[in-house]
């Protein structure tokens, strides 16, 4: 058996800057043996422990699919001192990733049902890895019909936004609905909060799956509406933040009630989160 | 027996008057020879405060953390530290009614110079014996060899696991985030190797540096019997003959190390003169 | 498994024995208390400690340990090693019942189902547990059974100035193989029986179907109000596990002891604190032993060797804490008032 | 030998001397490493205990008293590196491990020559365990 504290080397391939406050940075990272690559098997929704050794180590969602073989993609915002180490990063560097962690998104739940996706800001990682999963050729014929809803503040923070506009908005087997918060010049898309445009575009379904991401305020208004649409606790996902250390279920830093939410989680759905005391 | 009545009928009428909300004391403990802080909110429950031998830990720490009107049952220590933390505008006298009491210790502050309340409400005078702390004891461990008296300290703060509670229990250690836990940069290691639990013991005991009051709480709260006095009793002999201050006394006059003057010593300069 | 009685000087020379292939230890009395120390070989250990000053995890889950080595080169790419794994033989030799058992709790977070932690593994791999019953309860224990044979190869019972050993497991066979001791005949084990007959009442931990039921209770911010938030309960503690991992900046990635008790524990770098003060952190600590960790795990985190009743420097006794909340009205009877 | 020894300088007089010495050619030792600090008020001693952690020496220089930046910042700090001092010696810390000056902007010469005679004490002294080490 691996040892479970020790990082597979990857190497940075090449770094995007997603936002014009330059806070937020999407890192593509190559596995540096091919033997690591065929080791490194996940499904979206699961994370990572990126470290930089002196440093430290943080977790990360995974925002690249399994099809995109050999490499991995994360989105970074700078907030503390191994995001920011992270930001300084050149391409060629080489940082540690322990993986993959964690419980991905109910890929077999989700299969046959229509899908209602999510997201706000930043955390929109994980959802796009599942998304880029569903609209593989080989998979798509799995899932039903497919709903996005993603908002940002303002065009500037969106992620992926070349893919998201030059690829998913020409799509005829997914929708997408782009929206910001408040109207902003050359912006073609939607306007509002989350929750309201959600309640806009959304069709009521008594059997459709919502996967939501995104800012607890973001998440906690949204919730009603998704009830409001006929979404019960157990078709709503969604996946926590936690602070993390050791990602396998010992360090204890992410204990909530009698779950770890890196080794439990960090996909719950809502009906489970009701179980569980609301410490996140 | 009579402070002990006296401080029940104090705590009896500020809470019946609605003057506080709670009254924070001390009860019996559940170890012998231990009291237990005890935070009164019904009148009747002050039948449970007691006052004697073992009533030491420093309850000035619990005003930070109440927000309530309150009222404390305070001896030399506690008192001194609550002028200490007024000064630093951590806490509104105003909003606490402070029943001093002479210390009712017996055994634990044999060096305590100051067993009376110096600022209270109510003064309620027990019997109390006043020592001279003349720091000799310091004074002999300075003559050791210094390698005796590294070896010394390396020894005691080796003992140390870093539970922090020597600074959770004190007093004037009050900072919301304490340098341990910066992680921008990390200043220290989480370690218990020597050298990592130097760095805390010694700073945190600068950092105290003229806001101490020697209560001895850190002494008592730590559970494996490191030496933590002799770090700070000697800033305190330090504070007292550089600076003329005893921490804590009064209201009116700057902390030792928030003051200057044009004149203090600068013997720890290059070329400057030895203390003594 | 067999039973042997046996005289003070054979149990001596059998502890010699394996002393030649193993490295043996056994608390002794250091300056402020006992602790677990390398033998001297030479005499018998002494009984006369209620228990270590530290709890036995140490020797598995040490205050601190390098888990990764590494180095940076420039121009090429960092190595990273793993240090060695501890391999060498030991026999812990008078640790407390309470105190074994404790390692079979943890045992459960450290060699799981899904991840096993190596370092920790090949210590309780590599270490024979020899337990010795106490005499009697200090006066800041409160363990269910004295005798409990929970987590140890052997267990040993004074009785009537011999010692009745008690083989539990093939490793403590193993251990005892080729030694030419009496079988401990019925008489002398009812004796011993009798003892654990004797034992007097301790207070019942059992409040899992309570705790259900108090989590909003105001009755944790009562039981808060005197603690300080420091890590004395949790670091003393034989069950708790708690640890964070740091790089030193000087090549190594580390862990340590982390508690639930600090404020620093769950903040995030956002600064958002999902338990950001004392009364939710109280709250996991004694949820997490008697509610959660049963949950999971089916037993309670505590075995009641009364160290962060003794330490605890405001005197926040968990006994008094677990009565308290068996007394407290649970929701439905306070939503009822 | 080599040895290391971190030099704290306050950005307005001491760092201005050590530029000072540097264009002025006045030698000293390259074992310095130096740490530009706003005003000598700023070196909480932390700075001075882990900066033994990784090294054998420590430097310390401020402003002259009445010269301050900040008026009276090397004047409070004065304080505390007396008591900091004081600490270090009752503890068993040699004398020349830890050294405090004032050095103002003009005093090149100055820099160059505290700087020398911290860097020749501390190789005078015996090995450094820096704080007891790991255990």
């Amino acid at each position: 058996m691996k040892n479970p504290y020790q990082p597979y080397e990857m190497k940075v391939e090449e770094i995007i800057t997603e936002s014009p406050e330059k806070d937020l940075k999407t890192f593509y990272l190559s596995f540096v043996t091919d033997q690591d690559a065929d080791n490194f098997n996940y499904i979206p929704g699961q994370f990572a422990e990126i470290s930089i050794l002196g440093i430290g180590e943080a977790p990360f969602g995974i925002a690249s699919a399994p099809c995109e073989k050999g490499m991995l993609s994360f989105s970074v915002k700078k907030v503390g001192s191994l995001t920011g180490a992270l930001h300084e990063l050149e391409k060629g560097d080489i940082v540690g990733v322990r993986g993959p962690l964690g419980n991905g998104w109910p890929i077999n739940q989700l299969k046959g049902k229509d899908l209602v996706v999510i997201g706000g800001g930043f955390a929109f990682t994980t959802l796009r890895s599942l998304v880029k999963y569903i609209i593989e050729p080989k998979n798509r014929q799995d899932f039903g019909n497919v709903d996005i809803v993603y908002g940002n503040r303002n065009p500037g923070q969106i992620l992926y936004k070349k893919e998201l506009i030059e690829d998913w908005m020409n799509r005829d087997d997914i929708n997408i609905y782009l929206t910001i918060d408040k109207p902003s010049e050359g912006w073609k898309y939607q306007v509002g909060f989350v929750p309201q445009v959600t309640e806009k575009v959304i069709k009521p379904s008594q059997n459709a799956i919502a996967l939501v991401c995104g800012p607890p305020v973001m998440i906690k208004f949204t919730l009603p509406v998704l009830k409001k649409l006929g979404f019960t606790s157990d078709r709503i996902y969604t996946s926590l933040e936690m602070k993390m250390k050791c990602g396998i279920g010992m360090c204890g830093r992410c204990n909530i009630g009698s779950k770890y939410v890196c080794k439990d989680g960090p996909v719950f759905s809502m009906a489970e989160l009701e179980k569980l005391p609301s410490e996140y | 027996m009579s402070v002990l009545n006296d401080i029940k009928l104090k705590a009896k009428e500020l809470l019946e008057k609605g003057d506080v909300d709670v009254v924070i004391g001390y009860a019996k403990g559940t170890l012998n020879g231990k009291c237990t802080p005890y935070f009164v909110r019904n009148a009747n429950d002050v039948e449970n405060l007691v006052w004697e031998n073992g009533c030491d830990i420093n309850l000035a720490n619990y005003l930070l953390k109440i927000s309530d009107k309150a009222a404390v049952i305070a001896k030399g220590c506690d008192t001194r530290s609550i002028v200490n933390l007024v000064k630093e505008n951590q806490l509104d006298r105003e909003r606490v009614v402070i029943i001093g009491a002479s210390c009712p210790s017996t055994e634990s502050c044999q060096k305590c110079n100051h067993p009376d309340p110096v600022i209270a409400d109510v003064f309620l005078q027990g019997e109390t014996k006043v020592n001279n702390d003349d720091f000799s004891d310091l004074e002999s461990f300075s003559k050791l060899p210094s390698e005796e008296r590294r070896n010394y300290i390396y020894k005691e703060v080796s003992k140390c696991i870093r539970c922090y509670a020597c600074r959770n229990v004190c007093p004037a250690c009050y900072c919301k985030e304490c340098f341990v836990e910066e992680n921008l940069p990390a200043w220290i290691g989480k370690t218990t190797n020597t050298s990592d639990n130097m760095i805390f013991h010694l700073t945190r005991a600068i950092h105290v540096a003229g806001r101490c009051v020697g209560c001895g709480e850190c002494v008592r709260a730590c559970p494996m019997g490191v030496d933590l006095s002799i770090l700070n009793r000697k800033i305190m002999k330090d504070v007292k003959e550089l600076f003329n201050v005893e921490s804590g006394l009064d209201l009116d006059t700057k902390l030792p190390l928030n003051d200057y003057k044009e004149d203090d010593p600068q013997y720890f300069l290059i070329g400057g003169e030895k203390c003594e | 498994m067999s039973k042997y009685i046996m005289f003070g000087e054979e149990l001596l020379q059998w502890l010699q024995n394996l002393a030649k292939e193993s490295k043996v230890l056994a608390p002794v009395k250091e300056e402020y208390g006992y602790t677990f120390a390398e033998w001297d070989k030479k005499s018998l250990p002494g009984d006369d400690y209620r228990n270590t000053l530290k709890p036995p995890k140490d020797l598995f889950f040490p205050q601190h340990e390098t888990l990764l080595k590494y180095e940076k080169i420039k121009g090429e790419n960092p190595l990273v090693e793993v240090p060695d794994i501890p391999e060498d033989k030991r026999v812990i030799f008078g640790i407390r019942p309470c105190d074994a058992s404790s390692l079979v709790l943890l045992d459960n977070i450290f060699m799981g189902e899904d991840y096993v932690d190596p370092y920790y593994e090949a210590r309780r791999s590599n270490t024979l547990i020899v337990s010795l019953v106490c005499r009697t309860r200090g006066k800041s224990c409160f363990c269910e059974d004295l005798f409990s044979t929970k987590g140890s190869d052997i267990l040993i019972i004074k009785v009537d100035g011999n010692y009745l050993v008690e083989i539990l497991t093939y490793r403590g066979e193993a251990a005892f193989k080729g030694i030419g001791s009496k079988e401990a005949d019925e008489k002398i084990v009812k004796k011993a029986d009798k003892l654990k007959r004797t034992q007097e009442e301790v207070l019942d931990k059992d409040i899992f179907e309570k705790l259900r039921t108090i989590y909003d209770n105001p009755i944790w911010k009562q039981l808060q109000e005197k603690c300080v938030n420091c890590g004395v309960c949790t670091f003393l503690c034989p069950t708790c596990h708690c640890f964070d991992i740091t790089d030193d900046k000087r090549g190594k990635k580390v862990r340590s002891w982390d508690s639930c008790m600090f404020a620093s524990f769950t903040k995030q770098a956002s600064g958002h604190n999902p338990r950001p003060t004392g009364t939710e952190r109280l709250r996991q600590r004694i949820m997490h032993k008697f509610y959660y960790f049963p949950e999971k795990y089916h037993d309670i985190a505590c075995v009641g060797c009364g160290r962060c009743v003794e330490k605890c420097p405001v005197n926040l006794d968990i006994r008094q804490v677990i009565e308290k909340i068996r007394g407290c009205l649970d929701e439905k009877s306070l939503s009822a008032i | 030998m080599d040895r290391k020894i971190i030099a704290f300088l306050c950005n307005w007089c001491s760092y201005a001397g050590a530029d000072l010495a540097g264009v002025s050619r006045f030698q000293y030792p390259a074992n310095l490493r130096i740490v530009r600090v706003p005003c000598s008020g700023r070196v909480d001693p932390l700075f001075i205990f882990t900066a033994l952690k990784n090294a054998d020496g420590v430097l310390v220089a401020g402003c002259h008293p009445g010269d301050c930046h900040y008026t009276s910042g090397n004047l409070v700090a004065r304080r505390k590196f007396a008591l900091t001092k004081s600490l270090l010696e009752f503890i068993g810390i040699e004398d020349g491990r830890v050294q405090f000056d004032w050095i103002s902007a003009a005093e090149g010469n100055r820099f160059a020559e505290t700087a020398t005679k911290v860097v020749e004490d501390v190789e005078k002294l015996e090995e450094w365990d820096r704080w007891g080490g790991e255990k």
